[in-house]
């Protein structure tokens, strides 16, 4: 956990399995500011999970206060990851000011921006 | 490029190490600045001040990567000028320039090789949200110049 | 009095206009400092922080004021050096300078005549909340140093 | 009403009377930074209140976030114009961030730091 300004966390990311429900579904959770000192420590925590089998990820970013391209860039590389292994990445992004930052880069074309984990786990389970 | 080391008479001006970890608080820096003004001013919309931390923090991040990759130790300063109905920053630093016009456009969003291009957004962002970016350039480091009016 | 104008290594350098508006982005950029580091550094007290953010805030209200006197438009710098379990940090103003062992003493606190002052706190407050302060003063202006133990 | 960082409020003074309960009674509740900025907006405010006939003035400063030499001076001003009419001043500060910048410079020694407005009241009318 790195503190940043008034000793507010920089970030962190929280992880919960889907299972049984959802076998290979798992939520990682992102805290904090999504920026170039944030984003390797998600970028590992996807990379780790899909090696570890995941299919099915839902990257919830509510608690994320601060996005930008090096946040983006992981989402990115999240999605070629799992459809590498025919997986899903399902989003959680219910606030408007971060979905600005999806609509900014077209990445809202590709991506279904979710209002909660549970909206995101019923789209991909019914799919 | 221009490169001016002189006090301005007005705003604020911040040098910080070149290190992620400063991001978060040149952010908070140019968000409080923006805000900061005489009794009387009106504020910029808070949606603007997102804006322009957001811009600025990707003109800092590619200004951090600048100086890695020459090993450049030098702090990178951030200026942070009120104007009238806008704001305007300066992002500097000592890394090693480039070619604005060379950087290659990404594939667009809906081709399958978009998702190979992990990087390659910050400048198209602050393209998006600021209402002016210019950039000056040179072997001895890279000035931005972001705009970002009140509403 | 030493004025040093070049980029040091580390930390951060903020320039400010002397105006009062700007104190309450002083203390916040001075204490997100404090807390800035690479992981693994142990933080400073949140205490220590607000020790920190008060006697950075009396020392830049001091600048402030001795510029005023003089009506010195020049931005005031304030510089943030992490060190190791403390924080060290400098305050220099463009102001006409001082005696610090001219400044007269105020009345002990139970006398009369001591609700007749209603300034003259903040060098003993940096004295007793601060663990280092130290003047160079001359009369191109002042550096105040003042130094916070992380516990 | 100053805004400051991140357009939080820099500082503002809210008026309440404490009559009939009171009769020269009046609180002044001090919200944001009392710093060199602040500090004026509520020394004017004492000034007022007290050449209007405010006898009994119950400062509360549980909503100020930041406290330094130029609020004490103001708190030091206030108890000189009133205790120059035969009235009094009371102090709310619950906050042990803030006394301690009281204890720094022995206003407590001078001053009793009440815990709420009821406190500060209860024991001026009790005199
Ligand atoms: N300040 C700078 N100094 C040197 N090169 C830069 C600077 N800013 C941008 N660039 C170049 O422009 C490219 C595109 O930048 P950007 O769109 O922000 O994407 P990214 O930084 O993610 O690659 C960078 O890869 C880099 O080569
Ligand atoms: N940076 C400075 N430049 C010039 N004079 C200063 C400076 N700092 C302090 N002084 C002098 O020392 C005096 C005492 O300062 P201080 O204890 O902070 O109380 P105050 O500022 O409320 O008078 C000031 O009134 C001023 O004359």
């Amino acid at each position: 956990m790195d503190t940043g300004v008034d000793g507010q966390v920089q970030f962190d990311v929280h992880r919960s399995s889907l299972a049984p429900a959802v076998p290979a579904g798992v939520v990682l959770r992102a805290l904090g500011d999504l920026d170039m000192a944030g984003a390797p420590r998600l970028r590992s925590a996807v990379v780790t999970e899909v090696a570890a089998g995941a299919r099915l990820l839902v990257l919830d970013l509510t608690g994320v206060d601060h996005l930008d391209s090096a946040g983006l860039g992981v989402v990115i590389g999240a999605l070629r990851r799992l459809r590498a292994h025919d997986g899903d990445l399902r989003l959680v992004c219910p606030e408007s000011r971060l979905r600005r930052v999806f609509e900014a880069c077209d990445l809202d074309r590709i991506l279904e921006l979710h209002a909660d984990v549970d909206a995101a786990v019923a789209e991909a389970t019914v799919r | 490029m221009t490169r001016r080391r002189g006090r301005t008479t007005s705003g604020i001006e911040l040098a910080i190490p070149p290190r992620p970890e400063y991001l978060q608080l040149v952010r908070a820096v140019v968000g409080a600045a923006a805000g900061t003004g005489p009794t009387g001013r009106t504020p910029p919309d808070p949606g603007r001040v997102a804006d322009l931390r957001l811009v600025v923090s990707e003109a800092v991040t590619n200004a951090m990567e600048a100086q890695a990759a020459v090993g450049a130790p030098e702090r990178i300063l951030v200026r942070c000028r009120p104007e009238e109905g806008r704001i305007v920053v300066e992002i500097v630093d000592r890394g090693p320039g480039f070619d604005p016009d060379a950087v290659p456009d990404l594939p667009p969003v809906t081709d399958h090789e978009r998702l190979d291009h992990e990087s390659g957004l910050g400048l198209s962002l602050m393209d998006r949200l600021a209402d002016g970016a210019v950039v000056e350039t040179g072997p001895d480091g890279t000035l931005v110049r972001l705009t970002v009016d009140h509403s």
